[in-house]
């Protein structure tokens, strides 16, 4: 059967995690030659439609991105037993459905070290989307990171708005982004969808260092883009979709952290320069702390405080 | 043609030949043809409804006649728009002004014919034109004013400037005295004789048959979109056209027995009003009405009347002074508002009857419950009972004849008249203990003026207090017990109906109007 | 001739007309369709079989229609006033955080014969309430009411954010939304009800709102039209002048006919958070108070148009839901054009095809007047 | 002190920025609804013509070429409203929110047919851009205590298109109410029949507003994806066009307070961005979105305390039916 995934609302090709997915499916495409079905959900309604159809068409399995899906992709899951379900970004507890979250906070403490290694003012910034628990969990660990490298560092942290809006204004994420460099701000780590885009143009005409998320960015603005905060949608998509080709297929819930290689942070060509061996060496000695657990990157969700 | 011209009498200004239109199922005009000779007055009359607007909106290019021809100076002209008319050398006077309210008298006198993509060197120009047009024939208006904020007297003078400034050879006027004064009309009228002397040729719809035989040349009747009648001036009187007009004889004088004055019903002490903007409108003003008694109030529009109506009828609030309506006092500190006066059975039928008196927007049924649309009567406690509004409607159309009898049709589809008819209707069938009238008959055609003008006598002979505002002086002869004249927000005089005649109270409202401007 | 008092009888003026004019909608979106390489006929078959080709399809073409009912009946509530309430917006999330802190605060102490009403009774109350600020201020202060409803949607939209993040939501909870209700506090789906009376419809969100909604168009319609308060707010929106002279006070209609808006609009919070989520969420209204605004134009202001117009555009997410499903290479953004065309066309070009129907229908009418007299 | 003084420079230049697009919107709003003819689609053409800037931008090379696109497709849509609302006497609102819509979703429609990436537009460089300006000696007069930081910060370095943002108030004052077309255009929106009657065509005149409206939300949208950034991305206006509305209606529908109103705006959003996070004195950290909506709550405020009664054109909203 083919494999189904229904977007978030964010739409397949928002810079960010749903397009990871897409990448994912594109990539397990090329390589089985398998079609897939897509849907990109409008409204809150259009969710459970969306599940249920995909599971009439036959598709298997069914991906759901975002964690706005979960109570959609439940019902339907139930409905459909035989069915193989996949959620990102969230738990759904049922024996077909795998869930996969990810631990953004890491990813992040990782690029908020980087951050205040590079930046020379000591002071780093930060653009979230909405002021939502996902976007503080990623403000959270990329503050604790920053800290770590530089425990004088300080971090401004901006969020663009409260409409759907928030994560399309581009407009926005350049002021915000010249409002933080006018604090003296010079690395900014946005966390914002298409309002990123905005930040790292900002950066960029104004000679100050950026940070991508989710997907890697870094191509965007090379010199620019110090790195990007990659969280592997598009692996985990893949292999949900692979496994149930190949019948390995698990229920159950798979943490993409640091030590899955789930998160990370991205280095190749476009910012091998703007990453001295130093730096490299201290990410990387950080990384191996936090999966031998010798350095504990706060959740944000588990206290809903960002305490460390 | 120049066939015409050839055989040595000049060709008539205008002529019209066969003129058809059409309104969905009024025939609006059907089969008009008038000739109008250069240089001549010729008055347009008929009732209400007749056709006139509809004519002269034709030859204007407002609207396009469904067939027939329109001839200037004897060549056929194809007039499909106002630019067309304008071109054509035809200046209007509208009936219902044409003037953007929010622009400044000089800006509406410019519009469309600026002189000029900037509007400074046409303004200056524009400036001086006006001034020698207000020195020639007597037409000053403060260029800077905002027309808004004028009397309709001064808009009036404002769409005769506009006119002038445009220097048309065929000038229409479209019930231009309406709202004018005696004093004004008279001044419009040597205008007129001006322009006349010049070559203007001037058309002139009126409803005044004084008027008409004071000024025109020539009079074409109309009625029912037809003309009935085409008579020299000299050769005909005030019955005959007023016949012509109405299809029946019409008594031109009123009957009226002398009133038998009872109690005090509306005590007005020491009312003044001072506006949103900190003008003074009203100076305080003391009178009694007393029942069984018609008081009018004479005046040029813009002195207050409309504010002294406003004020009694609850929609303004007295800033210094007193009302007392029976028991109730109304004063700054006990304000009323309209609903709570129509309570204390207080009447009123509004200036401006387009804007106050209807919803336009509404059916006739909806209209004529306007200001009563909690009316026990009308339905429950809730909702209103369509059926008994319907029939409201139609009993106040019957006992006033408003035509069409078509309680269904759109407000503003009935002519001035016949909303006005309903209007009065509706606020006489409450069976008020006073009446505020203002301007009942404006606008109005002769068999209307009759009717209107008897029913507020027998109101008053069943012993109502009324109180009728009206810039016509004849109305106001014609009805009231006794007259107040207002000037400038003040009471300036009083005279009793039987010794008022029209020279003395016209003396009254403008001379000091006059002494004022002098003294400012 | 002018198009305003119509020579058309009504079967042409609110039957035929319309369809021309969605025909015309269709003509330009085929086009369209065309381009990109998808068959105009297949996805409009698709479009038109997707909405109302089954029971699930009209079951979610009338659950999108009931929101937009809701909406529309708000802006025409506003509109007979006068007043331009571009707030539904807002009004219809505060509607919905109504019906929600009151499923939240007694989904486990009253039944839901009892709580179900007061919940639909809250949606009301705070949209109304959130409709009455503004209207105040335009009535007492001079503030333009489109500028603050305008300002009102946003303020709504913060408002929702602060508080689904930082009260209602569970803590350990990632998801932006409260707990789901418990049974007590959910509006039964449609497919229920008449599960009850033994008829058997698919399942789709449409449920009982759908009811309500067309209740509200009963009450709507015989307030506007026949009650005596109805009068008023007409009056007062067509003539504000004479309102004033009929011993109407403005102040007071404002504020009514916006607090009525709001309740309305406030309604889509019944549908939405009772009927289909059974919990509170952000972003749930997704634009159902600005669609609203076409929704209430193309229905003339009118109960009736106001449901035809809602249907249509419930036809519009639905179909254009299934075109997706269907066809791969129509995207989300393709359907939003489409039904921006739909619009366009029979909105904004309503008139367009009415001075042609008129002439030929004039003539063929004169051609049998003519046909039968010369028989007779 | 020297950092409230910078901080308060960069809020300034903030404003200007945040309302450049904001002051083009609200004067093209300005010229359609004085003409009479309600403009809600200033947000669809302007996201239109960011689009078609972004587009011709990337393919040309030239911003300037871009600018002339972006202002012919904001025409043409004006042009479809004109035709809808004008001559076929459609509701206004209605057709604004119809290309409101249509412009959301075909812009994306075609961008991704044509580049893929799901709407977005090529990234631009530099020089296919229109970049901020440093005027000439600012960084010289910088030395200057006070006067120097302003030209710097406040006065320089902004884009060409902001220059004309304010350029163009004084213009559209200027032809507003000292010329001809001003004049007749005005009046128009007041009271169509008396332009009618005085012999000037109402609905070209109409005509003639729409489309320099669509030329000013032209210039916005262009300003939005090749100055303020790189690309177009899907829905970028982001609601800029409603604010712009609001700005208009606060300003009375006259171009030197709707002005104000966008600095306004503009300032209010610069202001709110940098009091995120900062613990304000006697209350401590206020909750982000509610930071959000202080400026949506301040307009609300300052239109209930300060401003007088705002009364729209007497027309507006009419189409103008000339009775044949
Ligand atoms: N625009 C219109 N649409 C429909 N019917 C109209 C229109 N204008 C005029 N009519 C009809 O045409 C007839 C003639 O109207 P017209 O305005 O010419 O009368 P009039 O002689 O000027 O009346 P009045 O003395 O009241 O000014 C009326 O019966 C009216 O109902
Ligand atoms: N849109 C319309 N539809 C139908 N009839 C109309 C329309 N507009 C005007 N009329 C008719 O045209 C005639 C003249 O209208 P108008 O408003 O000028 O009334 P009027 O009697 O001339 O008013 P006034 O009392 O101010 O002199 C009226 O008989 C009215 O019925
Ligand atoms: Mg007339
Ligand atoms: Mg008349």
């Amino acid at each position: 059967a083919e494999p189904a995934v229904v977007y978030d609302a964010g739409g397949k090709f928002d810079k960010s995690f749903n397009e990871a997915a897409f990448n994912g499916m594109e990539k397990y495409k090329a390589e089985t030659g398998d079609a897939y079905l897509e849907f990109e959900v409008q409204t809150d309604a259009q969710r459970e439609q969306a599940f249920r159809r995909m599971a009439e068409k036959g598709a298997d399995p069914i991906i759901g991105i975002g964690f706005s899906q979960a109570d959609a992709l439940t019902k339907v899951a139930k409905e459909f037993p035989d069915k193989h379900f996949a959620i990102i970004d969230m738990v759904v507890d049922l024996p077909n459905v795998q869930s996969i979250v990810f631990s953004e906070h890491e990813g992040s403490f990782l690029v908020g070290m980087l951050a205040s290694m590079a930046s020379k003012s000591g002071k780093v910034g930060f653009v979230g989307g909405m002021d939502i628990p996902l976007i503080r969990r990623f403000e959270c660990g990329y503050e604790q990171g920053a800290k770590y490298a530089n425990k004088d560092a300080a971090v401004t942290a901006n969020m663009t708005g409260t409409t759907p809006a928030a994560w399309n204004d581009p407009t926005k994420g350049t002021e915000l982004a010249k409002g933080q460099f006018d604090q003296g701000v010079d690395v900014i780590f946005a966390a914002a969808g298409g309002t990123g885009t905005g930040v790292y143009q900002a950066a960029k005409d104004s000679g100050k260092f950026a940070i991508g998320v989710d997907s890697n960015q870094n191509y965007l603005h090379p010199g620019t883009m110090l790195t990007s905060m990659v969280k592997r949608v598009d692996v985990a998509v893949y292999n949900s979709a692979k496994a149930a080709k190949d019948g390995s297929w698990k229920a159950g819930v798979t943490v993409m952290d640091l030590a899955h290689e789930g998160v990370g942070w991205a280095l190749d060509d476009n910012n091998k320069s703007l990453i001295t061996d130093d730096m490299k060496a201290k990410v990387d000695a950080a990384k191996a702390d936090i999966i031998s657990g010798k350095i504990k990157v706060h959740d944000y969700m588990a206290d809903n405080a960002c305490t460390y | 043609m120049t066939a015409a011209a050839s055989n040595g009498a000049p060709p008539p200004a205008i002529e019209l030949v066969g003129i058809n239109k059409r309104f969905g199922s009024v025939q609006a005009n059907r089969d008009v043809s008038l000739r109008v000779e250069k240089g001549t007055i010729h008055g347009i009359i008929g009732e209400n409804g007749a056709g006139k607007s509809t004519l002269m909106s034709i030859v204007y290019g407002f609207y396009e006649a469904d067939s027939g021809e329109i001839r200037i100076d004897g060549q056929k002209v194809n007039i499909r728009s106002s630019a067309a008319a304008i071109a054509a050398g035809i200046g209007m006077v509208h009936q219902h002004f044409m003037l953007v309210e929010s622009f400044t008298v000089l800006e509406n006198v410019m519009l469309g014919a600026e002189g000029g993509a900037m509007l400074k060197e046409g303004a200056s120009k524009a400036r001086t034109e006006l001034l020698r047009l207000g020195t020639e024939f007597g037409l000053t208006v403060d260029p800077d004013a905002r027309v808004g904020d004028l009397p309709v007297g001064d808009q009036q003078r404002v769409e005769i400037l506009k006119a002038l400034f445009r220097h048309c050879s065929i000038l229409i006027l479209d019930e231009p005295t309406g709202v004018l004064t005696p004093q004004e009309t008279d001044q419009l009228f040597r205008i007129l004789a001006a322009l006349k002397a010049r070559g203007v040729t001037v058309l002139l719809i009126t409803h005044k048959l004084k008027e008409v035989l004071a000024i025109t040349d020539h009079v074409t009747v109309m009625r029912g979109g037809e003309v009935v009648a085409d008579r020299r001036t000299a050769d005909t009187n005030a019955n005959e056209l007023a016949e012509l007009m109405v299809g029946r004889k019409v008594r031109l004088e009123l009957e009226k027995t002398p009133a038998a004055i009872r109690a005090v019903e509306l005590a007005v002490d020491a009312l003044s009003l001072v506006d949103e903007r900190g003008v003074t409108r009203l100076h305080d003003i003391s009178f009694n009405l007393h029942a069984g008694e018609i008081v009018g109030i004479a005046g040029v529009s813009g002195n207050g009347q409309s504010e002294l109506l406003e004020t009694l009828a609850g929609i303004r609030t007295p800033s210094r002074g007193s009302i007392r309506l029976r028991d109730t006092v109304i004063s700054a500190d006990s304000p009323s508002d309209p609903a709570a006066m129509r309570a204390l059975g207080l009447a009123h039928v509004p200036e401006d009857r387009h804007r106050l008196g209807i919803v336009t927007g509404f059916p006739a049924w909806e209209s004529a419950v306007l200001g009563y649309q909690r009316d026990p009567k009308l339905g429950g406690r809730f909702l209103l009972n369509r059926n008994a509004m319907t029939g409201r409607c139609e009993e106040l159309m019957q006992g006033f004849d408003v035509r069409p009898l078509q309680p269904q049709l759109g407000s503003s589809k009935f002519s001035g008249g016949n909303q006005q008819k309903l209007i009065l209707a509706r606020e006489m069938a409450c069976q008020p203990r006073v009446l505020l009238v203002g301007q009942p008959t404006r606008g109005v055609d002769i068999g209307a003026i009759e009717f209107i003008h008897r029913e507020i006598v027998a109101l008053r002979d069943r012993g109502v207090a009324i109180l009728l505002v009206s810039v016509e002086l004849d109305e106001i002869l014609a009805l009231a017990d006794r007259v107040l004249v207002m000037n400038q927000g003040r009471i300036v005089g009083e005279i009793a109906g039987k010794d008022a005649d029209e020279r003395q109270l016209g003396l009254m409202m403008t001379g000091s109007a006059e002494q004022q401007r002098a003294a400012s | 001739m002018s198009a305003r008092p119509s020579q058309l009888p009504r079967w042409i003026e609110i039957g035929l007309l319309p369809i021309i004019n969605v025909l015309m909608a269709l003509v330009v979106a085929g086009l369209i369709l065309w381009t990109i390489g998808a068959n105009p006929f297949e996805a409009i078959a698709i479009l038109v079989e997707g909405a109302f080709g089954s029971g699930y399809g009209w079951g979610y073409t009338l659950y999108y229609a009931t929101s937009f009912i809701f909406t529309g009946l708000a802006v025409s509530v506003a509109f007979h006033a006068g007043l331009f309430n571009i707030g539904g917006e807002g009004q219809a999330y505060i509607g919905g955080l109504g019906a929600g802190v009151v499923a939240l605060a007694f989904d486990n102490l009253l039944p839901a014969p009892v709580l179900v009403p007061l919940a639909i009774l809250a949606a009301a109350a705070f949209g109304a309430a959130w409709a009455i600020v503004p209207a105040y201020l335009q009535a007492y202060r001079g503030s333009h009411i489109v500028i603050t409803t305008i300002m009102f949607n946003f303020l709504a939209a913060a408002l929702m954010v602060y508080l689904l993040v930082d009260v209602f939501r569970d803590p350990g909870q990632m998801s932006t939304q409260s707990r789901t209700f418990t049974e007590n506090a959910t509006l039964p789906e449609m497919a229920t009800a008449f599960g009850w009376v033994g008829i058997k419809i698919s399942s789709t969100p449409l449920n009982l709102s759908l009811v309500w909604a067309l209740i509200c168009c009963v009450l709507v319609e015989i307030f506007i039209w026949r009650s005596r308060l109805g009068y008023e707010i007409r009056a007062t929106g067509l003539a504000p002048r004479a309102a004033i002279y009929a011993g109407i006070k403005p102040a007071r209609v404002v504020i009514i006919a916006m607090a009525i808006s709001g309740a309305l609009a406030g309604s889509v919070g019944v549908n939405e958070i009772l009927g289909v989520q059974h919990r509170l969420l952000l972003e749930f209204v997704a634009g159902a108070g600005f669609t609203g605004i076409a929704v209430a134009l193309m229905g003339r202001n009118h109960p009736f148009g106001i449901v035809l117009a809602s249907l249509l555009f419930g036809a519009l997410y639905q179909g254009g839901a299934e075109l997706a499903f269907e066809i791969p290479t129509i995207t989300r953004e393709m359907i939003i054009t489409i039904q921006g065309l739909i619009i366009l066309f029979s909105g904004a070009l309503a008139y367009m095809n009415r001075p042609w129907v008129e002439r030929l229908y004039l003539r063929l009418v004169a051609a049998k007047a003519q046909g039968a007299s010369s028989h007779g | 002190m020297d950092d409230t003084f910078l901080l308060a420079l960069s809020t300034l230049a903030a404003t200007i920025r945040m309302a450049t697009p904001l002051i083009f919107c609200a004067m093209a709003g300005i010229f359609s609804e004085r003409s009479g003819v309600i403009d809600i689609g200033l947000e669809g053409k302007m996201l239109a013509a960011a689009f078609a800037a972004a587009v011709v931008a990337a393919e040309t090379g030239s911003p300037f070429i871009a600018l002339g696109a972006a202002v012919v497709v904001a025409t043409l849509l004006s042009l479809v409203h004109g035709y809808a609302c004008i001559t076929h006497r459609g509701d206004q609102v209605v057709s604004g929110v119809a290309i409101n819509i249509v412009a959301a979703g075909l812009t994306v429609v075609l961008g991704h047919a044509w580049f893929g990436r799901g709407g977005n537009t090529p990234d631009l460089t530099p020089d296919q851009r229109l970049m901020p300006i440093k005027l000439p000696g600012a960084d010289t007069l910088i030395e200057i205590p006070f006067i120097g930081p302003i030209y710097y910060h406040i006065i320089s370095g902004h884009s060409l298109l902001t220059y004309v943002a304010i350029a163009i108030v004084p213009l559209v004052w200027f032809v507003l109410y000292r010329t001809r077309f001003g004049l007749r255009l005005r009046a128009a929106g007041e009271a169509p029949a008396v332009v009618d009657t005085a012999g000037i065509p109402v609905l070209r005149l109409r005509y003639m507003a729409v489309m320099i409206a669509g030329l000013l939300c032209g210039i916005a949208g262009t300003f939005l994806s090749i100055s303020m950034n790189a690309t177009f991305q899907k829905e970028m206006t982001a609601g800029r066009g409603f604010i712009a509305l609001a700005a208009m209606i606060f300003g009375k529908w006259r171009p030197w307070p709707a002005f104000f109103a966008c600095l306004l705006f503009g300032f209010l959003d610069a202001i709110a961005i940098r009091l995120q996070g900062v613990a304000l004195p006697g209350i401590g950290h206020v909750p982000v979105p509610l930071i959000q909506a202080l400026p949506y709550l301040f307009t609300v405020v300052l239109l209930a305390g300060f401003i007088g009664k705002a009364v729209a054109p007497k027309a507006l909203g009419y189409p103008y039916i000339k009775e044949r």
